[in-house]
This record gives C-alpha cells, structure tokens and sequence, in this order.
C-alpha cells in the first residue's frame, strides 16, 4: 500500500507491506524499516523498529493524523500536495481565525475593515486566568469580526476573517 | 485518635486540594471538599471523604465566597478550614470570620496576613526590623514629580511596581530617564484595571537577579524555624516554571543567613504557621527582602522531599495548637529535589491554554525518588475557569545531577494527550548546559526561548511511520492485528512463533 | 556520558526489569528488554529503549533460555546483562558463560553465587568463619539412623529441609520423635518432585521466629558496607508478604552485629555486586545465617528509601570496576519504610492467583513518602505464566507510625479491576494492633487469618446503593445523567444550578 | 422504580425516585438516601449520598453487578428470591465445578465415581507458578471429571461434577 503524507508542508511518501502477522515494511524515499506493530488498544501503538522501541499514540480524524512522540505531537495531514498547495502558490487568500480553546472575550482591539499587520493583536481572550492576544496570521484587511467584549466562545468558533 | 481535629474542610480545589486531603487521611481526619458546579467530577470530590456543591463556575459564586464555604462548614461540622494556596488563602476577611465562627483557620493570624498583603506595608515594617529591603519608596507614589527625584535618588535602571500587585502585572522596567513618566503612567492604568488600585512604587532594579525564598514554620509557643529555601528562578513572565533546592547559588554561610533573616522576618509579624520569605538576591549574593507568602507555596513539596517534612501536617498540628516537633538542629536538609510545573497550555503556541478532555494519562510514579502531586485522571476535562496547572512533577537525588536525570527520565515516562500541556519544554531547561551547571538567573528562560530548540529529526520519522501503520489498519480493517486478544495464548502461540525469527 | 556502560540488556520482566530499566535511562545507558510471546505488549518493553522477542511463554524457552539471551546481547552489542530477580538472576551458567563472550555480568562472581546457591555448602563454609549458623547436619543426612543420632543431638523440635529448596518446599518441622521418619520421607519426596534432587537436611527449629535481613554492597577493590535490614517476617506459607526497614523488633546494638557479621559473611567469599544475607532470629534476639542471596532482592525499595542510594545503579557501577562511593560511616539510614507487594491473587477465595486483564487501574503517585513500582497499566492482560507480583507499593515515614498510615491512605487510593489483587488483604494487616506495635513474628498471618474479619458493613451497604443506580441508569437509558459532556459549561449551567439548593 | 437484589443469599429491596437530573432518592427497608449522581465514563460512577463521597466501579452483567467498594468487591445478583433458593431449599443439587482461572492440570486426585467429602482436594492446577488445590464443595460422588493432567484450562472451563 502507498501513501502520501504532509508534515509543515512537505510532503513524504510511504510504501507498506505486510509481511508476518504483526510485521510491515515501511519504505520510505532510500530507506527501509522493520516494524514489528502491537495495537494496545485506543488509540496507543507499539512499535519495534528494527529493535528500537517507539509507544506512541495515534489519533485519527477525516483529515489528519495527530502523533504522540516522545512527549512531542505532530499533525499528519492526509491531503494530497494540490490541496495544501493550493492556497500557498496562488495569490493572497483570505483567511479564517478560529479560536483553539473555550474563553470569553475580554476586549476587542479592531474593528472590521480596519488594515492588520501580520501578529497584531485582533482581540484578547481569556482562559484559565489568562489573557491571550489573537493574532492576525497575515496582512490585510478584517472581514468579520464575529465575537463582541463579554462573549463567551467555544472550541472552534469563527473568531475574526482577514481578507 | 490524633490530636487535632476530627475534620476538616478543604477550601479548594486541583491538586493543592487533593494534596491536602491526602495528609488529612494519613492524620486520621476526615476531609471535606467543596466544588463548583464544573468541578462536579474534580479529582479533589472524588477523593475526598465528603463533598459539597458550593455554586457556579466562577471563583466569587464559589470557591471566593466566604458566606457559602462558611455555610457547609458549620452544617457539617468541620473544626478546621485550610484554604491551601490562592482563592481565600490570603484574604484576612475569611481568618476573621473563621474567628468570628469559632472555625480554626489553618493559616496565620489576620493581622500578620494583612501586613504582608500589602507589599509597602511590609517592607516599612520589614525596614525598621532591620531586614534588607531593595532601595526605593515604601508608600504609593503621589506624583511624577515625587517620581523624578525617587528615581534620582536610587539610580537607574529602576522599576515600578503595582503596591496591590502580584504575578507580573503593573510591572514596568524603567533604563532611561526619558522613559519614566510614560511607564508610570502605563503601570498605574494597568495596577488600576488589574486590582482596582492605581497605586504604583518604585524600587532599584536588580540585575541578574535570583528569587530564592525560605520556608518557615512558626509554632504557638514563638519557636519559628526555617526549613532551607528554594531557587525560584526559573520563570517565564514572572511566573514560575521549575524550582529547586537547594539553590544552586548559594553558599552555606549565605543560606543560613538568609534562614535567619527569614525567622526575623516572621518574628516581627507574630507569624504563625508554614509560611515563605521571597528574598531577590543580586549577582553579589546581597539579598534583599522581596515579599512573604502568608500559606503554603505551590513549590512547597521540594522542601518536603529534602527535609522529610509534612508541611501540610506540620500547618494542621500548628493550627491546633500544638508546639513544633522538631527544633532548627533537627532539620538537615538531604539531597536534591526539583519540581516541574505541568501546566495545560501549549509551548509551541506561545504557551496558550489547553482546557480540554484529557483522553489519557500515564503517570510516572515508579522508582527512588519521584514524585507527581496532580489533580487530573484519564477522562477529566480539564476546565476553562480556573489555573491550567495540572500537576507538580517532584524528583529527588543524592547529587543535583541524580535529581535532574531522575526528572528527565520522569518527563520520559509522563504521557497526558488530548489537551496541550508544558511537558515537552522541560526538557529543554533540564538538557540545557547552563541550567545543568546551575548557572542561571530569572533572565534564564528568555534567552533560552531565543535560541533554536534542537528537535530531534528521529522522532518525525516515527510520527510519519506510526501514520503510515495506522492508515494501513484502517484500509484493511486491521487485518491480523489482535485487537483484542480473545482466543487463548495456546492456540495463538503458534501464529506468532515465525516472528522470533525477525533478526 | 556515564563511566559504565553504553549498553545494559535487562534479563528478566515485570515490575523489576521495568526497575533496572528506570535506573539505566537515569544514567544515560541504553536498556535492551527481551520478552517472550506473552509477553509482548508487557510494560517493560515499552519502557526499553530496544526490545527483542526471545521465544515462547514457557521460562526454558525464553527468560531461562541462557543461549538466546545471550544472542541478543551479542546482536545488539549490549556490553553487560543485569539479570534482576528470579530466572537467571542467580544461575551460575549463565555467568560463566557471559565471562566467555566479553560479556559483563551485573552479579557475582560465579563462585561466590556457587557456594551460596548451595544450602550446605554456605553453611558450612559460614561456620568456618564462625559465622553463627542454626544448630543441625551441615551436609545431606544419608540415611534414617544418622537422622535420628542428630535429631536426638539437636533437640527437638527440629525442621527438616530441602538441600536444593527455597520457597517453603521440602520443608516439615518435627515436633517428637515418633513423626521424625514418617516426616524425612515426606520432605525427600517433595524435594526429589521439586528440585531433582532429594537431599534434606536437619536443622533446630526456632521459635517465635524473625526473619531479618542485611543489605550489603560490596566492590572490586575489597570495600564491602552494609545498609541496614528489612525485617521480612510477615510471610504467607513462606513467601513474604510485607516488608519494613528497620525492624521494630530490634536494637541498635544488634543491627550493627548483625551488619557487620553480613560483611563477614560476603567477604568469606569473595562476594562482588549487591547482595542480602538473610538471618532468623530468635525471640531472645539470638540471630544466625540462613542464607545469601547473591541478587538484588524483591524488597530492595525499603532501603532505598531509607538509605537515598539506588541500588541498582549501585550494581551497574560495581560491574563496571567503579569504586563504592561511600563508606560505611557515610550511610545513615532516615525514618522508616514499609513495602507491601501487591499479587494477582483473590484474598477471599484462599490466594488463588488471578490473571486476566486489568480493566482498570488507579495507582497512588502523589504525595511524600510514596513510590509505587509496578509493571502493569490500564488494558494490560497479566499472564498466567508468570509468578503474580503486579507492584510494590513503598511509603516512607519520619515515624514508623507515618510510614503505616501512608501505606493505609495509598492502599485506598490503589484501584485494580478486572482481576482479584492483594490490595484489600493488607488493610488488615495494617490496621492489626500487634502488626501496629511492632510485635510480630513469623506466626503472624496465620494467626491473624484465624481472626474474624471485621469489615465495614457500610460498603455493603454502598455497594447495594450503586448497583441500584446503575439498574436504574439502564432501564431508563442514562436519562439525564452527562453520560458526555459536549454540551458548553454555559448552555448547561442553568440545569444543574437548581442542585445547589440539595440539603 | 422498585429492584430486588441478592447479596450472600439475602434479599435487598431499593426503591429510586429521580428527584433532580443527577439526584437519586433511594429508599431501602426504613432508610433513605439522598444521591447525587455522576457517570464518570467507563464503570466509574462518583456517589454522593448525603455529603459522604463514594467512587466506586459497577460491572454490569445480564444476572449479577460487579461492585468494587473501598477494594473490596460485591458480587449483586439480580436473580429473584426463587431462583437462588431452589437449590438451597430442595434436596442437595448436583455441583459444576469450573474453573476461575486458566492454567494447567499438575495432576488429578480423584476419579469419577469416587466419594468426596466436602472441601477435600480433587485435582491440582497450576497457574502464576502456583499449584492451586480445586476443592469440591460438597459432599458426594464424583460425576464427570473433565480434564487430564498436563492438559490446559481456560477460565470457565468445567474441571468437574460431584452429584
């Protein structure tokens, strides 16, 4: 079986083949590996590679893997290179800020339509005692601003657009 | 029976809660928790032996709010209230009432508290005691003239600081004459919004400076100890991240010094009860008093492992009245310990909080010397509303050396997953050459968060295999992966056999 | 980098391979895990740095199997073996055979494990040295006339006991003379369907008997030091059950005898490594050699915590020509400590053992004085092939009285389901007001399973109470329990508001 | 909602009224308890009735819960008062002897067709390096005795019958 992952936008190419019960090949670009592959339930993974012994974790969802190594995470898309590309090659697009953690919105510094510097603080939300600014990842101009001081949002939620 | 109290009501919640229930069992009390309606399933409810729902969410409708956690304690009959640290510990509103009720409040009397909350306060009394104090104002500043000729007096750089403040806010490092009057502007709107106190001082600025502070006990009887202090430097915005003892700064003179000073300190205020001496110490080893915490410290378990002392036991015996069991020279101090703060934020994203499930945990809790007071479990989700500590990592070693590889092997073997947490950015202050020789001040976690973190390549390639396997067991619906070991080892053994011989 | 190994591959499973291997990435070695069929998903290889399959369940196949493990050192260039406990741990074969292949062996040399591995050889080489041994045959007694002449010298009662034995089998006391024949064919039965080998000795039997040992550590360079003893009295048909350091039942004087005579002892043979040499002693403190063992022990923890010295890594310095780093005069043990050793086994239904998978697990981790060394977690199916330890759960107190009362708040933090475990068995041995005050023997547990258990009719009745609700939570499907919380804390605050108001 | 329990061979009968979301009144003999309730995911369930907190485990089974209580574990059947007497009340009943744990059979003591007294030992299992006696636990006549020795058990397996 063959497979395309990407990883801070590059992109890597696995080759797997079954070949005991609990044994698969990996190739990946020159190089082979031995793995010996023990499933422990949930989503934790044993394996034996070559020897060395990694237990890791492995979440899954529609479009990603998200890795537990060593204490690190790192996040495996599944998306083929044109759709990661995509927004990278063309021109400028707009870009949609969502709120990684639950707080409530402490102030608002700019208002829709307002010029933003790529890191300048949007608004300020806050969480288990802490304020945080959120920040534009790019230069532009604020579409919307979606939450007002005072609001409460969830994981997820559309926090401000930045055309 | 022990010779305390019978029970006891823990006015708090996360791991200092659990913390102290745990003491509690060990001295035969019974411990009562109470909880806000997000904590309904807190680990602090579940071990406890008794639990009361006390309001909502937040801080003032529960865990702030004296009439209800006063309420339970008399409708249960507790004898005692330990407010462990932060929410009331240091509200002189709650000792009063506890008086007024006839509840023993395991903390200090309210008018040593009351001295010591306030930062200009203490260091006036703390100046006519003879304890070094840093050179500055000790009352609010009135005006930006009165500002100018202070800051004359001292020499630059100073800083300003908020007189209600705490943990970094209204804080403003002043290098420049010209930038004076604007910063104290700044620090007052910012004490104002902060802690609705405008007031701001100033003081001299110290450089490379050290936070070391000393733990106390203070008996009844007027016999007040200290206990070795630990090196708090290690911070990140003024909060701490890793703390040690002994520090590695010190020297034995200075420490018993400082010890000294430290009971002083204690005694001008008629203390009672564990308490802590924050001294900022300069590159010379000069100290000076910095502030003291009226209740017992986040970082007090360090203390516990070199000395062998229950603090919390120690504070409960002290509250009941009981004379110290053990005098200055009965305490040595054996060996090393360090505690690493695991917060729930995130180190690659500027340390964002991570509220959040926790969909699994592993602990390390097996060998010499570790230890890992935390407040979570697999399952819990970890609420919004209150601080993102999650647990305190404490390891202890014959040599400094032996205590930081034990930590790192520890940090090797702590796996919480589902929510972002600080474990992974422990290792680099515990590899990184100038914390392993000990050759750190407060500057120390900035400078290293400008350097490039040295990630290991290797464990990409791992990520990027362990995807790989399991979008194979996923196209093949797992395929020969015992899932579930169902059938008996015998009949299976064979399956496996060709396997042994992999070279 | 370390001045001992690169490399150490750890022989053996379970809670102790786990151990060693702790104590290996603490010292910046690479731990190498070798594990059989069964044993695949086993905690000590997920804690390994690099793990090899060495064959079948069956020891012969594979712990026991010296050809393969040495294979895979050789494979893996693993510069030393540490053998743990048990298995391999005290065969000399495998020592020599490690002599052969440039390979070092984390032990004794092979003739000090020789002699020692021998019941009569050791003693009669201890009685050489005027070490006291038990009165009785030093060598094999040949036939029944002999048995009775020495029987007759001895007094009675006399035990008889297996040459080769350990654990309790080919054992018979002998109360009077006319079961003396009868009991001699017994014991040469059972020691000929146990060991192979026939051989039984006699020996006095002492009453009231402790069961005490010494922990020494002895170097290259002929600097031999012991660290105190664990009192290993509280024993099941001969398999101990509880251990504590130091023991209640004896005086200073008598300890340092007693360590110094196990100097002694490990001197005579030129003994190299960690070892333990076991006494009985007599209720009149009349101590005498039982036997060494040339390992590291199961109950090693207790002196650790005591001592702060990891033996472990203690061995893997021995093995590497490394000096002790201490002297006698430096080792002063501090406060108490109690392990109890927590089995697969159902204390309700005769100590049957219980494999099967661990459902769920809770071990205690937090607080002073606590270490819990283990070799399982959640979801882990415990063979049945090997012998049933899960975990040591340690404490430490300033106090013995704190050392018990940890182990009593820790044991009731430590849930194991899905299969019967120990854990509940030893709330009554520490709650017994003899085992309280010290005053035990090894009669004690079978006298204390003669007592009625007092349990806690409220359990029942608690029990009754969850199973209703868990009855009621099927038939109404779940009905407005949060079976999952997705809803936000905010949406949901109103409905649980109205709980507040619960009496 | 009314249910019958059987513990140590005598019956509980608990009343439950839901008064609040998560409160349970539980009424049994003369007592009432007042219960708040939270599934805490698994067999977990955090009991608090009235002040007092109890976290204990439920196994559920289709006859019996499996309750562990401070370490100790309660086997509640629900199985009606008719159903467990049968045997006790009628003439003595023919006993399956299965086994609780897998192992292997070391050796077999007796044969079918031999007498047993109650508790004497039948054969010899071994399991964890132990050897376990399997008693009968009755008096009576061997019936089936199902396994040889070197054979191996699984949990479950039936090893004998004494009728």
């Amino acid at each position: 079986m063959n497979v395309s992952f990407w990883l801070d936008d590059k992109e890597f190419r696995l080759k797997l083949t079954q070949t005991k019960t609990n044994d698969i090949l990996v190739t990946l670009g020159e190089n082979k590996y031995r793995v010996s592959v023990e499933i422990l339930g949930g989503d934790e993974i044993l394996l034996n590679i070559d020897g060395k012994i990694h237990d890791v974790i492995v979440n899954a969802n529609v479009t990603s893997y998200t890795v537990y190594v060593n204490g690190r995470c790192f996040q495996i898309e599944k998306k083929s290179a044109l759709q990661i590309l995509g927004p990278k090659t063309g021109k400028q697009q707009k870009a949609n800020v969502n709120t990684s953690m639950p707080g409530r919105i402490v102030k608002v510094l700019l208002n829709e339509g307002d010029e933003v510097a790529e890191g300048q603080a949007v608004l300020i939300l806050e969480a288990m005692k802490m304020q945080n600014e959120i920040k534009s990842p790019q230069r532009g101009r604020l579409g919307k601003v979606c939450p007002k001081a005072g609001d409460s949002v969830e994981t997820g939620a559309l926090l401000f657009t930045v055309d | 029976m022990n010779k305390t109290f019978r029970k006891i009501l823990v006015a708090n919640r996360g791991e200092i809660a659990v913390r102290i229930i745990r003491t509690c069992r060990e001295m035969g009390i019974i411990s009562v928790a109470v909880y806000s309606d997000v904590d309904r399933r807190a680990l602090h409810v579940r071990v406890a032996d008794e639990a009361y729902l006390i309001g909502a969410a937040k801080p003032s409708a529960s865990y702030l709010n004296i009439d209800k956690i006063i309420g339970v304690a008399k409708k249960c009959r507790a004898q005692a209230i330990h407010p462990g640290y932060g929410f009331l510990a240091e509200n002189p509103n709650l000792v009063k009432r506890c008086e007024k009720e006839g509840i023993v409040f395991i903390g200090p009397p309210s008018k040593a508290m009351e001295i010591m909350g306030s930062k200009t306060a203490s260091r006036a009394q703390m100046a006519k005691a003879d304890v070094p104090i840093i050179p500055g104002t000790l009352e609010p500043i009135e005006n930006e003239k009165k500002l100018e000729a202070e800051a004359e007096k001292i020499g630059y750089p100073v800083i300003l600081k908020a007189s209600a403040g705490g943990g970094g806010k209204g804080l403003r490092l002043v290098k420049k004459k010209k930038e004076l009057v604007s910063s104290f502007r700044l620090a007052r709107s910012e004490a104002e919004s902060s802690f609705d106190d405008p007031s701001v001082y100033i003081e001299k600025y110290i450089q490379k400076p050290h936070h070391i502070e000393v733990q106390i006990l203070a008996d009844h009887s007027g016999n007040i100890v200290y206990l070795g202090e630990r090196e708090c430097s290690i911070q990140r915005r003024y909060q701490k991240v890793l703390e040690e003892t002994p520090s590695p700064f010190l020297d034995e003179n200075i420490r018993h010094e400082m010890g000294r000073e430290a009971v002083k300190v204690a005694a001008t205020v008629d203390y009672r009860n564990a308490g802590t001496v924050e001294f900022v110490v300069d590159k010379n080893k000069k100290f000076y008093f910095l502030e003291m915490n009226t209740r017992l410290q986040v970082e007090h378990p360090v203390t516990e492992m070199v000395t062998g002392i229950d603090l919390v036991k120690c504070q409960i015996e002290i509250a009941a009245g009981l004379p110290l069991a053990f005098r200055q020279e009965d305490i040595k101090p054996n060996g090393y310990s360090l505690q690493c703060r695991i917060y729930a934020e995130d180190p690659d994203n500027d340390f964002m909080p991570s509220p959040g499930k926790i969909l699994h945990l592993r602990a390390p809790s097996g060998g010499l010397g570790i230890r890992d007071d935390n407040g979570i479990y697999e399952g819990y989700e970890v609420p919004m509303e209150y601080d993102p500590l999650l647990s305190k990592l404490v390891t202890w070693g014959q040599t400094r050396a032996e205590a930081i590889h034990r930590m790192l092997r520890a940090i090797s073997e702590y796996k919480i997953y589902g929510i972002r947490t600080t474990v992974p950015f422990f290792k680099r202050i515990l590899r990184h050459p100038q914390f392993f020789a000990g050759d750190y001040n407060t500057h120390f976690i900035p400078s290293m968060q400008k350097e490039i973190d040295g990630d290991e390549p290797k464990d990409e390639l791992i990520a990027l295999i362990a995807a790989g396997i399991k979008s194979y067991c996923e196209s093949k619906g797992g395929l020969g992966f015992r899932k579930k070991q169902k059938t008996s080892h015998w009949k299976t053994q064979g399956r496996w056999e060709s396997l042994k011989r992999r070279p």
